[in-house]
């Protein structure tokens, strides 16, 4: 268990993300073939394979410059819109860590805040759109306010993940209002959204990795 | 699945790279990122246009490369819109010092990646506008979603763009010029059967022997409805119904662009047969088919479907689409 | 079958008559007999070019109407050679006194109604040359029987005297060159799945879901043989293979032009992978792809497959190709 | 049993033989769908549903105008092989018989040896190609000899019908060497030829009517 993610800590997170999305890949396909064009499983793959490699390339350093990292790998590889919001947020991410060497509870709160409101920005997405963003943001409200509470790292990101998780099942029964899923309309009921389950493993990750 | 790929994974790159070689006069291609460029890019002082989007839609965009209509396009994987990193790269190579219009389809994905580059092309001062086009009637539209599909109507806005681009115009004019015929154009697609996507090797969706999808969309998106299946002049009339009404009634006069767009698998017979009711019903109609344009040109891989666009013209439209144009896909005029 | 069709025995009939409806500019149709000219035909002085053949092979050979190629197409119904009549007074509607040239795909319904037009348009006093294609290599070459079926040099023939007659050549030296390319051009088609016949509503052939029939006709006829599916670059480098050795030794140098034909459901991804392969292959055999045709010109209904033609070029043959064309197919220059 | 062929009685065998052509259609069609393209019933119907049409609309007038006619929609309706080759025939045929009012078993002979030796020239085909012409020349032959040995019209037309049955059968184990199913080679042996089909049927139309 530790209290703070180190730069080595936080590429542990992606690997451990990277092997997770490479097992979820023709969940994540079937989900996005339900309600969206079927690529999402690919695409992520595809991306994250290309993160860890370049992250295997070069030497750790600092939590942001992981984000970073990972975050311009995404833009460059993935395309569509979960190269652009998962870009997006971990390139926002690396921003607020900053050149912090280690992220505790309420800098973590701090810097997925930043993520999850890039990935607003960028989808000009708002809370019960049913995307990856309902997920992003319940589980950041939840992180922050277990650090606010003075929880610890672990047990902040423990709940961000249990957040993530109910908010999946929750939007089942919504209609999407942002992406592909969109254009369905009523037919998007009762679907689970591809981008809320991967950002759920997202959050796994992270918790798994904190309780490590 | 049987067709004529290596790897699922290697379709793209090894069509683009097939195209770009049997057309060295005509496109240049850079492989990472990918873009293609038309062989003389940059051209200088005038307006360069970059469009792309996910592959398996050929010939778009990268046969719409050349004189008078792309200066770039970028292909992305299968159905997945290009990256930033593509968008940016293109864009640079092929500015000419007038600014780059992005000719966006509206997407989720494509939208941002494209928004993505023009903030990183900004930084850099390299002037940017975007065109977004969203002409596909079978998506309600409406501020609380997404909005409409970019469908038949990109092909318009690439050609007509092109040629005043070509004739010098500037990048707001250009830009206000791509939004009039994104407005003035509307779309429908259905089909009878899906494409089927390399990476999974099965059809996008299954439609019994009597059903086609209505309204279909060209990553294999449901449409509107499952519907019967009918007769060819039946469906073209059922899909200029929903098009037309899409227009208020009193633009529904005067010249119009017919644009008949087989989905992958129909054949010039299929085609010509649609366009042959489509001329008849629109007359009926009132409107005079005074441009057309008829065939394959923005698939959905072996997609067995049409989509009829209809883009209201006038002088100054109807004498862009007549310029020259010489790409892979389009080529008139000189 | 499902397909955008109103009635089988009209399918023809309505895709020529909307064909020549949504190309008034280019295309003249003539009902019955059937069979479409170039709207300015007869043009003075000038040899016309006459072609047909059985439908279901579009935009072969209407689509290849217009200045630079074919002044009259006569299209017969589905893979039935049109009838003496429909040649007879498509001949005497373009022919602009110096004399006509009938192009013909070696088939005996072809030939002999051909010929039999020919003999009509002889005893009237119009002079005609007749231009025989028959470049498949996978039929054996026999003075036995019929011969090789013509296939995809019938396209790069009609382009090329099209380009001399424009030019002012006189009929037998418009002929003399038909034959020419027609020598030194061999083809090979092969298919993954057949066209569907829409008087049957079933496929000419089946295949298993690893098979190829290697060495296909464009009616569906079998070929050398049924083998199994492999990759798209070996299937191309099978298929030249078989072009190349029906050359002689010494003719495998120089400049040739590839010429890659879908024929009906192949994509243009798919086009574009065999032509990437196609133009490494044959420049390790010593040929230069100077001239490239890739995409769908000559199909077989909704085949899928491809066919492979190379045309050994020299630089009159390079110039004619590269001449004006303008045709609802073909178009370049001006 | 009539000793002489009227144009009426020719315009009926016409008759009795696109009866026969629209029965036989889809066997004709599938014999050549297995060596050639499929379409010989349908070319031939078309082309014979036309001619009756013809026929109905004018006066009989003499066998060879009635001949006449035949050919002339034929070729004009029918497009492949067959209308070539069978309007070629009945125009041959027309030529044969002339001004004359009725074919009598002599002149019979004489009118299917030009349609026949029309088939040959406009096939550029021999005996034992495998087509249509080996069972015109074979029921040629016969009425022939029968009407050599002064036999009666409808002995005559009976044996060339017998011929023609005869000859189909003898052709199965042939391999072709013109028309479409020339390209199969040996894989069109052990097939029926379909224009030697559609041709024993004309030649039992011509056989029923004397005999009528
Ligand atoms: N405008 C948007 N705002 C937030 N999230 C979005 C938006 N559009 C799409 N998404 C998310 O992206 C996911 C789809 O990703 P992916 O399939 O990779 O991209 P694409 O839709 O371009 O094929 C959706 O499930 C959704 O969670
Ligand atoms: N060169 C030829 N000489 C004689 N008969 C021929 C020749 N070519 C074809 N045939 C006959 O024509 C028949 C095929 O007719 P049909 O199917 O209507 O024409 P097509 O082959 O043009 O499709 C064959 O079965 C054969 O009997
Ligand atoms: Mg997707
Ligand atoms: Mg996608
Ligand atoms: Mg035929
Ligand atoms: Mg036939």
């Amino acid at each position: 268990m530790s209290e703070e993610l180190t730069g080595a800590d936080v590429a542990a997170v992606f690997h451990r993300y990277a092997k997770t999305v490479a097992e979820l890949k023709d969940l994540l396909t079937e989900l996005d073939t339900a309600v969206g064009d079927g690529d999402h499983g690919t695409n992520l793959d595809r991306g994250m394979r290309a993160a860890v490699e370049a992250l295997d390339a070069g030497t750790p350093g600092t939590p942001g410059a992981v984000f970073n990292l990972v975050g311009r790998r995404l833009v460059s590889t993935v395309g569509g819109a979960s190269g652009a919001l998962y870009g997006t947020a971990f390139l926002r991410a690396a921003g607020a860590a900053g050149d912090a060497t280690g992220l505790d509870a309420s800098r973590m709160a701090a810097v997925l805040r930043q993520a999850t409101d890039g990935i607003a920005a960028r989808g000009k997405c708002a809370a019960g759109d049913k995307t990856m963003y309902d997920v992003w943001s319940a589980a950041t409200e939840a992180v922050e306010s277990a650090a606010a509470g003075g929880t610890g790292l672990a047990a902040a990101l423990s709940a961000g993940a249990v957040a993530a998780a109910e908010t999946v099942r929750r939007m089942v029964p919504w209609q999407a209002r942002r992406g592909r899923a969109s254009y369905l309309g009523e037919r998007s009921v009762g679907h689970r959204d591809p981008g809320a389950v991967s950002s759920q493993a997202l959050f796994e990750c992270l918790a798994a990795q904190a309780a490590a | 699945m049987k067709r004529l790929y290596n790897r699922p994974d290697a379709v793209v790159d090894e069509a683009v790279e097939g195209l770009a070689l049997v057309h060295p006069d005509l496109l240049r291609l850079s492989p990472d990122p990918m873009y293609v460029t038309r062989a003389d890019a940059p051209v200088r002082g005038r307006v360069a246009l970059v469009s792309g989007g996910g592959s398996g839609h050929e010939p778009m965009h990268v046969g719409f490369v050349g004189p008078g209509m792309l200066s770039a396009a970028c292909p992305g994987a299968v159905f997945t819109s290009p990256t930033a990193d593509q968008v940016e790269a293109a864009a640079r190579a092929v500015d000419g010092g007038a600014g780059v219009l992005l000719i966006v389809k509206n997407y989720s994905g494509d939208v941002m990646n494209f928004e993505m580059a023009a903030e990183l092309l900004a930084a850099d001062g390299i002037a940017t506008e975007t065109v977004l086009v969203a002409d596909d009637v079978a998506v309600e539209d409406s501020t609380y979603t997404s909005g409409r599909r970019g469908v038949g109507a990109t092909v318009l806005v690439e050609k007509i763009c092109g040629a005043a681009a070509e004739r010098g115009a500037d990048l707001a004019a250009v830009a206000e010029l791509g939004r009039k015929v994104a407005a003035r154009s509307r779309s429908l697609g259905l089909a009878l059967s899906a494409g089927t996507v390399p990476a999974t090797g099965r059809p996008g969706f299954v439609l019994a022997d009597d059903e086609i999808e209505f309204g279909v969309g060209i990553h294999g998106e449901p449409g509107r409805e499952r519907r019967p299946m009918e007769p060819a002049d039946a469906l073209t009339d059922r899909a200029l119904a929903a098009v037309l009404d899409d227009f208020a009634a009193d633009e529904l006069t005067g010249d119009v662009l017919l644009f008949v767009n087989g989905l992958g698998s129909a054949t010039p017979m299929e085609c010509a047969i649609v366009a042959r009711r489509a001329v008849r019903t629109l007359g009926e109609r009132g409107l005079r088919v005074a441009r057309s344009l008829v065939g394959q040109y923005m698939t959905s891989l072996d997609m067995l479907g049409v989509s009829l666009t209809v883009l209201r013209l006038d002088d100054d439209l109807a004498r862009l689409w007549d310029d020259p144009v010489e790409t892979v896909a389009l080529r008139w005029g000189r």
